[in-house]
């Protein structure tokens, strides 16, 4: 067995060794890189940029602290922006740490010097409906009836004692709905049953490995904007004007993708090389 | 009775709820709603059985002293632990509170733990493509060129290593054109394949033809 | 309190990563921690997410119109019948009569097929469909004619690939043939945007261990 | 949003009396156009209809409205509507909701049926003035036994349905039905075999979502193929699984594909057993069977989500023979790169008619193909209409409501 065969049957803990120190190493380096938006990005913020203050939002959370990376960055730069521009945010969860991670988002939008400006309210700026079991068909329950969906809030209060919860029946009275999702139930369930059934204007933030799934939906206008992964929620936070944790993990990013490639053209000429060493 | 009423049932379930789609008269607009909490109920009842397997199993390796029975042990423990403390100790219903204790088992065991896992993940993809992403044949060489430019395409590095060329044909441009357009083509067939497949099966499955999941008599 | 689980997190987290070197001890340990919480934890959650609003609220509730208002008629007697089907689930424990299970499972079944047979007609067939009916030459435009033509193309290829009574043979076979390089490229694509979520998790893992934890990074 | 930002930003120290004096300045040029947009309502909304919310299960009516003069034209200073409801017609109006500028459409979705309802549109505009439209005509609510805009789902449903009927009663009545190679599923034989001379266990799991999923009823379906070819070779077989109702379900299976094997003595209950509920708590079991146990080889068939892989990797790195299936489109990839064999999205639901060689599962297999024929025929079609411009509607044709 020559070089190039035993480089192509290389220990993997070789590799997870590499990918390791890519991953860490940007940590303590600052290296600034360009962020380009990309068009299903601008859609989303556009979707956003829309909407006149005072409009209500709502923020589906339908992951757990497992997809937080991806998805935490743009949930809070969406709370930053919403809060920020006035939006009224309806909150609420198909996963059951859904609503945690909500409130854990809001704590940072909370932070920011522009959204302590505005001096948000619960109940009044925002609400958080909480955590409901059931899946697609609590969105399909909203279509007809939120709060008969969600009687109480997340921490029990009556729904109608809430401000912003008033003249809300169904998503005919919620101008914009993002979903942020992490697998099921999620951006296809919302999209099925919200846009599809109810046609409500939907937005998703997705983990990339959902993304993809969810471009047939872009292109026939389910929906209207997608965030894909720590790129999309960096793009989102370029939008915005509010940088956070995807920006600065991006770099991490970039050099765990490049040694990838590297193995990957390392493993493609050990191949062909060693092929061609076999043909003579 | 053992065979033929489950097959009624199922076969009347299924055409009432295929029927419900179509009249959104009472009682037939909410008879999906009915049946999903239903659903979540027997589901709800049947975690019982699968806990109760679960440290019998585990129970068994402890007693027979088989190896590693000592962690079958640490499974029961842990398993009775955060049961205890969130059925008894957390609030009722309002378990997942910030505060309680089962919240506290959840942030600083259940979640790092999953977490981790998932994000072994990384190093996964990394074997997973340095072993598969080889250009052994066209259709191979098609596999590895597109995920090539798409992980390139999807981190700024690759806007800064094709940064001369032209904006429109830039490495993150080729990754939204291969996400938009083969891929979303490609998708598409499969999405419509897959609901074919699952039409033919609920049909199957609601006139009794596919019974294999009952078992036998 | 915190400090103590901030630790307990760090130290179970770096007892899964040691599992990417080899199998060892402090793997199994964290495994069955794992494996044990995870299942009390659903075990749990089921029982207050699902059966106490569901069915016990749901029957409560009934009991105290009838109570109160000597009422009968109220929809949420209906729930009485999953309760039924619940417990007959429980039923598999007793040797003799399990079979009685088969009845809730049907139930399951039998709504699952309804469930899915109209939601993927609707999204997977109808959208779909809908969606790519698009014109595949746009006067003036030839970027978006070309990709839409691709786009019809790689979902006609594909879904001859998909047929099973045809031998792939002739032009039957080259259009399967087409079918599979999308699909190929659909794989490597999707693959490749998958590394950066993955990577993505890991960055997270690495924040918590060396931020949170660590507190070398900020 | 920029703007506030780069604005507060901006260094502090600026001339304060030079800004106020072209401040009081600006006022006094502007005036003329503030005094009108203060003194002035917005012009009302006009045309108010309203009707019953077609559809539904009553208790529903949506009025639409022409949009204020003022908005998104003329002065375009209207900044939302409000919607009053009344059962009089010309007073008792209460405000039911309100929708953002250039709306032109509200559900009230909170009616009583056969109740005539009134209603007006209030635009209002910046500095707070508004004005009502004319009351609409009344409108009563009421339930429908029929979705009209279901109508083309309804009879697309009927076409497929009709076809796979027919041609399983086809099938049924002795006609022979080609079937073409899926190399993942010539393969499982193979699987077994290899198994069985290396002495070593087969490790099958269902998926790891519940019985109300169809991928998971699939990968059942494929399981009692499998079991009974392992009965048949006495393979030992264990299938952890990750859901209650699953377990109980595969336990039957596997112990009636041992009972018609003729082996019922070697199917044993814990063949089938419960790990946990949790994706990655199961991920993290089923990684340590596989590296405890090795199993000579490894099927995964069902509904996966990101375990995929961390499962297909670790039995990669143990050199199993695998092979996977699935529908999940996100998931297919992984599999892909790192199984021996993959069965792709529709191939999964095809596994038990290959498998059993069932003249009637087959004869649905034919029933889907002449279904996948009609929708090529239809996208042939329907783009050849739309880019000729002789259909331009036809894509609205599937449309559901």
């Amino acid at each position: 067995m020559n070089f190039f065969d035993k480089l192509m049957k290389i220990d993997r803990r070789i590799i997870f060794l590499f990918v390791a120190a890519a991953v860490i190493l940007p940590f303590f380096l600052s290296i600034h890189q360009k962020i380009l938006i990309s068009p299903e990005v601008q859609g989303l913020y556009d979707a956003f940029e829309s909407l006149p203050p005072g409009s209500k939002v709502m923020i589906s959370y339908d992951y757990d602290p497992a997809s937080a990376p991806e998805l935490q960055p743009m949930a809070v730069a969406a709370m930053k922006y919403c809060f920020a521009k006035g939006l009224k945010v309806i909150i609420l969860g198909l996963w059951p740490q859904g609503s945690i991670q909500a409130n854990m988002a809001i704590e940072s939008a909370l932070e920011d010097s522009m959204v302590k400006e505005k001096n948000p309210q619960y109940g009044k700026d925002w609400v958080n409906l909480g955590y409901m079991s059931g899946n697609e068909l609590v969105i399909q329950r909203m279509g007809t009836d939120i709060p008969v969906t969600f009687p109480r809030d997340y921490q029990g209060n009556p729904v109608e004692d809430l401000p912003l919860m008033q003249g809300i029946k169904n998503f005919s009275n919620v101008d914009f709905i993002f979903n942020l999702s992490a697998g099921y139930p999620g951006t296809q369930e919302w999209v099925q049953f919200a846009a599809d059934r109810f046609h409500a204007k939907l937005g998703a933030g997705n983990t990339a490995v959902q993304a993809p799934g969810m471009y047939p939906y872009l292109r026939a206008g389910q929906l209207v904007g997608l965030l894909g992964g720590m790129k999309g929620a960096s793009e989102f936070e370029k939008l915005t004007d509010f940088e956070g944790k995807g920006t600065k993990f991006m770099l991490s990013q970039s050099f765990a993708h490049s040694i990838i490639i590297i193995f990957i053209i390392i493993g493609n000429l050990a191949y062909f090389i060693s092929r061609g060493v076999k043909k003579k | 009775m053992r065979r033929e009423i489950p097959l009624i049932l199922t076969a009347t379930v299924g055409i009432v709820y295929i029927i419900s789609f179509f009249i959104p008269h009472r009682p037939f607009g909410s008879v999906e709603t009915l049946f999903s909490d239903w659903i979540l109920i027997i589901a709800a009842f049947a975690i019982w059985l699968g806990a109760l397997n679960l440290l019998r199993v585990s129970a068994d390796k402890i007693y027979r002293k088989k190896k590693d029975w000592f962690y079958a042990l640490v499974t029961i423990l842990s398993f009775f632990l955060i049961a205890i403390i969130g059925f008894f100790f957390s609030r009722g219903s309002h378990f997942q509170d910030v505060g309680t204790s089962f919240d506290y088992l959840y942030r600083n065991v259940y979640n790092p733990l999953s977490a981790t896992m998932f994000a072994i993940l990384a190093f996964f993809v990394a074997s997973a493509s340095y072993r598969a992403f080889r250009a052994r044949s066209w259709e191979a060489t098609l596999l590895l060129l597109a995920a090539f430019f798409v992980m390139l395409g999807r981190v700024p590095i690759g806007d800064m290593i094709s940064g001369f060329l032209p904006e429109n044909i830039r490495l993150s441009e080729v990754a939204t054109f291969i996400m938009n357009i083969p891929q979303s083509a490609g998708q598409r067939a499969i999405m419509i394949g897959i609901g074919l497949g699952i039409i033919s099966t609920a049909l199957r499955l609601i006139l009794g033809i596919e019974r294999t999941y009952l078992g036998g008599d | 309190m915190e400090t103590f689980g901030l630790w307990i997190a760090a130290l179970l987290t770096l007892g899964i990563m040691s599992f990417l070197y080899k199998d060892n001890p402090v793997y199994k340990l964290c495994e069955s921690i794992f494996i044990g919480i995870s299942a009390g934890y659903w075990f749990v959650s089921l029982f207050w997410q699902s059966m106490y609003p569901r069915l016990y609220l749901n029957i409560r509730g009934a009991v105290s119109t009838l109570l109160h208002e000597g009422r009968i008629s109220d929809d949420r007697w209906l729930y009485l019948v999953a309760g039924i089907l619940g417990v007959m689930m429980l039923l598999r424990l007793v040797p003799k009569i399990g079979w009685i299970s088969r009845w809730p499972l049907s139930f399951i079944v039998g709504s699952t097929a309804g469930l899915y047979f109209i939601t993927y007609l609707q999204s997977n067939i109808m959208n779909q469909i809908r969606s790519t009916i698009i014109p595949i030459y746009v006067p003036g435009n030839l970027g978006i004619s070309i990709s839409n033509l691709i786009v019809f193309v790689g979902v006609f290829c594909g879904l001859v690939y998909f047929f099973f009574s045809r031998e792939h043979k002739g032009a039957f076979g080259g259009a399967a043939k087409v079918g599979i390089w999308f699909l190929m490229i659909t794989f490597g694509a999707s693959f490749g945007f998958t590394v950066m979520s993955r990577m993505s998790l890991l960055i997270g893992r690495i924040d918590f261990l060396f931020g949170t934890w660590l507190g070398l990074i900020k | 949003m920029r703007i506030v930002r780069a604005m507060s930003k901006r260094n502090k120290r600026i001339n304060w009396n030079l800004v106020l004096l072209l401040f009081i300045f600006s006022l006094f040029i502007l005036s003329p156009a503030f005094a009108q947009e203060d003194t002035l309502p917005p012009s009302p909304p006009t045309d108010v209809m309203a009707k019953d919310t077609p559809n539904d299960a009553g208790g529903s009516i949506t009025i639409t409205w022409k949009k204020s003069a003022d908005d998104g034209a003329g002065k375009n200073n209207v900044t939302g509507y409000l919607i009053y409801r009344s059962e009089e017609g010309d007073r008792g109006y209460k405000e039911i909701g309100q929708v953002a500028k250039g709306s032109k459409e509200f559900t009230d979705g909170n009616t009583k049926d056969k109740i005539n309802y009134y209603y007006k549109i209030k635009a209002v505009n910046k500095s707070g003035l508004f004005s009502f439209s004319e009351p609409s005509p009344p409108a009563t609510s009421k339930a429908q036994w029929f979705s009209s805009g279901r109508k083309n789902t309804l009879i697309a449903a009927l076409i497929l349905g009709g076809l796979i009927l027919y041609f399983i009663s086809q099938a049924r009545a002795g006609k022979e039905l080609f079937i073409r190679k899926i190399a993942g599923l010539d393969a499982v034989d193979d699987a077994v075999g290899r198994a069985t001379e290396m002495g070593k266990k087969i490790l099958y799991i269902p998926g790891t979502q519940d019985m109300d999923n169809v991928q998971t009823i699939a990968g059942v379906t494929i399981l009692s193929r499998v079991a009974k070819i392992t009965a048949e070779y006495e393979t030992p077989l264990e299938v952890p699984v990750s859901r209650s109702l699953v377990m109980v379900t595969c336990r039957e299976v596997v112990k009636e594909a041992y009972a018609s094997a003729g082996r019922p003595d070697a199917f044993k209950e814990n063949m089938v057993h419960y790990l946990t509920d949790d994706q990655f708590g199961y991920a993290a079991g089923v990684d340590g069977l596989i590296l405890r146990e090795k199993p000579a080889t490894i099927f995964y068939q069902g509904a996966f989500y990101a375990e995929s892989l961390i499962m297909a990797e670790t039995g990669n790195s143990i050199g199993a023979i695998q092979i996977a299936g699935t529908a999940m489109p996100a998931q297919i990839p992984f599999f892909f790169a790192s199984c021996d064999y993959t069965l792709i999205g529709e191939e999964l639901f095809a596994a038990s008619a290959y498998l059993s060689k069932e003249p009637k599962l087959l004869g649905s297999l034919k029933g889907q193909d002449i279904g996948k024929a009609i929708i090529l025929l239809m996208l042939t079609a329907g783009i050849l209409f739309i880019t000729t411009g002789l259909w331009r509607g036809f894509d609205s044709l599937f449309i559901v409501q």
